[in-house]
C-alpha cells in the first residue's frame, strides 16, 4: 500500500529523523518545531525544547504560531527571559548541547543565511524581518539543521546580506572569523537534504525525498552542487505521519 | 508610606513621552505589547521618535505607519505566523523613510542590560563574520550628532584574558528615556509583577530613564510585598502605573487572554494598502477617546472568546471547534 | 520522562566532587550555605580544592580549617556580626597556607555571570584607582600552569564606544568544576526554586560543569512546573538533588529556620584554638555519618528554637524573651 | 534636664541627621543600619533602605546581623541578587540617588579605605574580612558616608591596602581614574563628624560631639586635621533618643 503524504510533512519528518534523544532543541515556530514534537514523540523522548523567549522543556499542547505564543511555556522546566535564553545558548557546557533550527530566505553554498533584505540593504527591494535571535543562534549553538524551501532564487551563489554565520567561507574560516563552536550540519529542504562537506564545509546534496529527483535538486540550487554522495530518503513511516497527524498538529495549523 | 503614582494613561503619557525621546517598547511580538499606552502615544501626536527594541510588531507597526518613528535600532519586526514580515514596517524601509539599524535579539537584549548596568559595553560572540557587524544603517555624522546613538554600531576587540589571538563582539549600551511596559500586575507605588514569559521587559525597564507600566489587575503593595523576589520591577524605577485590563490587545497577556488572530490578521490585510491602514488608524486609534472605548469597538464576543483558560494562561483553540 | 537525579549527599559528592577541583560554594554569610554538602566534602576527604565564592563564611571556614582549601578567590570572609573576619579564613592567610585573590563582591557576582554568558569578561567601574587592581594574590607562574585561574586577575581597557578617553575594569570569567547549592525547593528532575534572597547562587550553578542542590522540600516536577517562571534553575543544568531538611545549619534558610546563633558563636571561640577546633570538626562532622546523624548532636531543642515564624520566614526574637 | 547618651547612640543620630527625604540608603548592618532606621522613622520617612544582597525598602522589624540575615527582606519592594543590587548603584539613573553606609579598619586624609589586610598584603600581620560589597559601592553610589572608631591607628597617613576608592589623592583624581561619581562626603567617627574640602578633598572637622572636644580629635587623627570649620554637634534630642532606643533597637542589639 502506498502511503500518500505532502512535502510539508516529508521535511518535519527528514528534520525529526536528525534530532537525537540528548539534544537540546532550539525551536522557533513552524515546519522546525514540528520536526521536534516528532522526534519527542517517537524515538528521541528525552530531547529537550527551547525557545529563545526562554521556556525550556515544555509540554507543548497546542502548536505555538510565535515564540512569545504563552503556548511555549505550559508545564516548562523554567522560564527565563531573553538574556537567560541566550546566555544558555552561549555557555560553554549547556551551548554544545543545543541544537538550533533555523530558516531564511536565502541560503549560500556554506550555509550561511539571509533573512535581513533582498537587495541593497540601504535601500532594500524587499525588506525581511531581521536576525531575531537566528544570528546568535547560528553564532552560539553545537549544531543547527536550516529549513529552506528549495528554490533557486533561494539557493544562491552571494547572499545580499549575511544575517546568520554558517560555514562563512567554507573550510577552518568559521574558527578564524573567532565563533567558538557550531555551524551547521543538514538543510532541510522541499526536495531533500543537503550536507557540509567535513573539509570544504560545502553543501552536497544528502538524500532527495522520494517525490523529488537529483535532477530536481540541481535544478532549484542557484549554485553547483555536488551529488555523488545523494541517496532516496527513507519515506515516512505510517508511525511517523500518525504522531505527525494526530498528536503533533491535529489542527493542520502549519501542515494545511 | 509611598505616594500613589497611579494615573490615568493619557496622564502618563503627557508627563513622560515627549517628542524626540527615545523609546523602549515591552513585549515580544504577538505577546504582551503595551498597546494601550502606545495608543495613547499615537493620540497625542508624539512624533520624531526613535524606537529601541527587539522583536518588535504590533505597537511597533502601528508607530511607523503612523509616521511617528524616526530612527529604529531593532532586532527583528514580524507577527509570529500572522505576518513574517510587520507590514508597514516593511514598507516605511523600503520606501526610505525610516532609518534602521539591524542588530540581533540578543545584541538588542546585551544593549539594554548595559544600560541596566551601567557599563559602556557588553560582550557576545554573536554575529562574528557577519553583516550584523559590517553593515551599518546610520552614518558615522547622525551618531556624532546624537547622543543617543552609540559612536559605532558594534566594536571587535581582543580578549586580553586569553593566550591565543581571540575576538569577541562589544554591544553598546543604550538608556531609552522612556520605557512602556503591560504587566500582570501592580501597585499604586510602582511595586511591579510579570507572571509568564518576561522576554527582556524587566531589562528595558531598568535601563530607561522614565517607566510607565499598565496593568491587568491592579493589587495592593502589601499584596506584592508578601513575596518581594517573585516581583520584577521595584517601585522606586517606575515613574507611572496605569491600570488598564485588556491593555494589550490585539497581543496576549499570559493568564488573562490570547491574542487576537482575527484582528491581527485583518490588521495585516489592510495595513498593506495605504488608505486603509490611515483608517485602521483612524478607526481604531485617533478617532477613539480611550482604551475602553476601543475594547468597546472590538466588542464583548470577541474579548470573550480569547478569554484565556486559567489553567493554561491561553485560550484553548480546541474550545472554538 | 526526565530519569531521577535523587542520591544521598554521600553519593552526590562521590560522582560530583573530585580533588583538585574548582568549587563554587552557594549561600552568603549566615544563610543557606550548603553545609550538607560541606560537611559531606570534608568528611570524603576531598583535598586541593580551589574555592570561588563571593562572600563566604561557615561553610568556607571549615573547609580552610580542615587544610582542603588551595586556593581561593573570594571578595570577604565573614559571618555578619557573628564573626567579623572568619576566624580559620584569618589564620590560614595570616600564617601563609592559603594563597587568595582578593576581589570585590560585585566583581565575584560578573566572574560567575560572564561564566554563565559564555564570555570571557565583564566590564564595570567598581575599584578603579583601587589595590583591588594594583595587588594580585596569585603570581605570572601560578597563572600559566593553571588552567582554572585567568591569565590576569583584572584588566583596565579603554571603551570603545566613548569619544574622550574613558577606562573600564574588564573582570575574567570563572567557570567552577561544581557548584553546592541548598535551596528551599527542587523535584527530583532537577527543577530548583529558590525563595527569598537568591545572592549569586543562580550564576554559581549556571556557570558551573556540574550542580549539585540540596532542598528542605522535595517536590514533584509538575508542581514546580505550573510556574516555571518562578523557577531558579532549569533541570537539565542539575546533576544531583539530595532530600537535606535543616540542610543550611548552623546558617538560616529563609522560611525554614533561622541561623544558629548560640552554634556560631560557639563555634567562633573554639575555632580560634587549633586543638579545639580539630575537636569541633571532629565532633560535628568527620565522625558523623551524615547529616540527620548531625542533627541529632544538634539537638531538637536547638532547632526547634530557630524554628522560622511563617509570615516573617525567621525565627522572631522577642518569641524567645 | 542634662539627657544621657552614649558615643553609639550620638554616632547613630549624627547620621540619621546627615540622611536625606528622598536618599536610597545603601544599609550594611549594625550602627550605620540603626542611623538609617532612625532617619526614617524621624525626618525622612520616604527615603529607602537599600541592601546589597538585593532587598529594597523592607520593613525591618528586627535588627538584621548581616546583610544576608533574612530580616533583611521583610515587606521588601524588590529582591533581586547581588548582580541586581549592584547594577541599580551602577546604572545612570539609580545610581546617583544612593547613599552608601560604609566603614573599615583603616582612612586615610582622603577617605579611602582598608578593610583587606593590615600589613603586607601578601604576607599580612592581620587578614580583615575582604571589600564584599565596599569597594563597589564606595565606586559607584552618588556619594558615601563613613563610620569609624575615632583612633590614631585607624586615621592614618598612607592605607596598608586601598580597599574602597574614597577621593583617592585628593583633587579631581578621583575623576582622573574614571570613577564616573560619588565620594565621600562624612565620616561619622566616636568624637564627632569630618567633611571634605571642596577643593582638595582633604578631610577636615566639621563636628565634635558634645563629649569630645577639637583637640581630643586631633590627638586621635594619625594625619595632619584642619580644624578651623569645626563647631559643636547638637546633642541628640529626646525624639531621636526615643525612636532609636524604643523604636530602632529595643534589644540593644548594636546598642549595647
Amino acid at each position: 500500500m502506498k502511503i500518500e503524504y505532502s512535502p510539508l510533512e516529508m521535511m518535519a519528518i527528514a528534520c525529526s529523523r536528525r534530532i537525537q534523544d540528548d539534544d537540546i532543541v532550539f525551536c522557533g515556530t513552524g515546519l522546525p518545531l514540528l520536526g521536534a514534537m516528532t522526534a519527542k514523540k517517537t524515538h528521541a523522548p528525552n530531547c529537550v525544547v527551547f525557545f529563545e523567549t526562554g521556556a525550556l522543556d515544555p509540554v507543548l499542547l497546542e502548536i505555538p504560531l510565535s515564540v512569545a505564543d504563552s503556548r511555549v511555556m505550559h508545564g516548562a522546566s523554567h522560564n527565563g527571559g531573553l538574556a537567560d535564553a541566550f546566555a544558555f545558548m552561549q555557555n560553554r557546557f549547556s551551548g554544545p548541547k543545543v541544537l538550533g533550527l533555523l530558516s531564511g530566505a536565502q541560503i549560500d553554498m556554506y550555509g550561511n543565511l539571509n533573512s535581513t533584505v533582498i537587495g541593497d540593504s540601504n535601500k532594500p527591494t524587499t525588506r525581511l524581518p531581521g536576525s531575531g535571535g537566528a544570528c546568535d543562534v547560528a553564532s552560539l549553538v553545537g549544531r543547527t539543521m536550516i529549513f529552506m524551501k528549495h528554490e533557486r532564487r533561494r539557493f544562491v551563489e552571494h547572499l545580499d546580506y549575511l544575517t546568520s554565520p554558517g560555514w562563512l567561507q567554507g573550510g577552518t574560516s568559521r574558527q578564524e572569523a573567532g565563533l567558538i563552536r557550531g555551524g551547521p550540519v543538514a538543510v532541510v529542504t522541499t526536495l531533500g537534504v543537503l550536507e557540509f562537506d567535513e573539509k570544504t564545509k560545502r553543501m552536497y546534496l544528502s538524500t532527495y525525498y522520494a517525490n523529488a529527483s537529483v535532477e530536481e535538486t540541481v535544478k532549484n540550487t542557484g549554485f553547483k552542487l555536488s551529488v555523488s554522495r545523494a541517496r532516496q530518503e527513507p519515506s515516512p513511516t505510517p508511525e511517523e505521519l500518525d504522531v505527525l497527524r494526530t498528536a503533533v498538529d491535529p489542527f493542520g495549523l502549519i501542515l494545511d | 508610606m509611598s505616594s500613589s503614582k497611579l494615573m490615568s494613561a493619557s496622564e502618563s503619557v503627557k508627563r513622560f513621552v515627549n517628542g524626540g525621546d527615545c523609546l523602549s517598547v515591552g513585549g515580544f511580538t504577538i505577546n504582551r505589547n503595551p498597546m494601550a499606552l502606545v495608543y495613547e502615544v499615537l493620540r497625542q501626536r508624539t512624533k520624531d521618535l526613535h524606537v529601541v527594541m527587539h522583536s518588535g510588531s504590533q505597537a511597533l507597526d502601528l508607530l511607523i505607519g503612523a509616521g511617528r518613528v524616526s530612527l529604529l535600532e531593532i532586532a527583528y519586526g514580524a507577527n509570529g505566523r500572522l505576518a513574517p514580515t510587520c507590514v508597514r514596517f516593511r514598507k516605511a524601509i523600503e520606501q526610505g523613510t525610516l532609518k534602521v539599524e539591524d542588530y540581533t535579539n540578543y545584541q538588542m537584549t546585551l544593549r539594554f542590560m548595559a544600560g541596566v548596568m551601567g557599563v559602556p559595553f557588553l560582550p557576545t560572540y554573536s554575529s562574528l563574520g557577519t553583516d550584523i557587524i559590517e553593515r551599518w544603517g546610520f552614518s558615522t555624522d547622525m551618531r556624532s550628532s546624537n547622543p543617543q546613538l552609540p559612536r559605532k554600531k558594534l566594536a571587535v576587540t581582543e580578549d586580553p584574558f586569553s593566550d591565543k589571538a581571540s575576538q569577541v563582539v562589544l554591544v553598546p549600551a543604550v538608556n531609552p528615556d522612556v520605557a512602556l511596559i503591560h504587566a500582570q500586575k501592580a501597585a499604586e507605588d510602582g511595586t511591579v509583577r510579570l507572571e509568564g514569559l518576561t522576554f527582556a521587559d524587566i531589562e528595558q525597564a531598568r535601563a530607561s530613564k522614565h517607566v510607565i507600566v499598565s496593568c491587568e489587575e491592579l493589587v495592593s503593595p502589601a499584596e506584592l510585598r508578601k513575596e518581594p523576589w517573585n516581583n520584577s520591577i521595584p517601585h522606586v524605577l517606575v515613574d507611572a502605573v496605569v491600570h488598564q485590563p485588556l491593555g494589550a490587545h490585539p497581543t496576549a497577556c499570559y493568564l488573562h487572554y490570547d491574542y487576537d488572530m482575527e484582528h491581527l490578521l485583518k490588521y495585516k490585510e489592510l495595513a498593506d494598502d495605504d488608505y486603509q491602514f490611515e483608517n485602521y488608524l483612524k478607526e481604531f486609534v485617533l478617532d477613539v477617546d480611550c482604551h475602553d472605548d476601543y475594547l468597546k469597538l472590538i466588542g464583548t464576543k470577541r474579548l470573550k472568546s480569547i478569554k484565556a483558560t486559567p489553567e493554561l494562561g491561553y485560550a484553548r483553540r480546541d474550545s472554538d471547534l
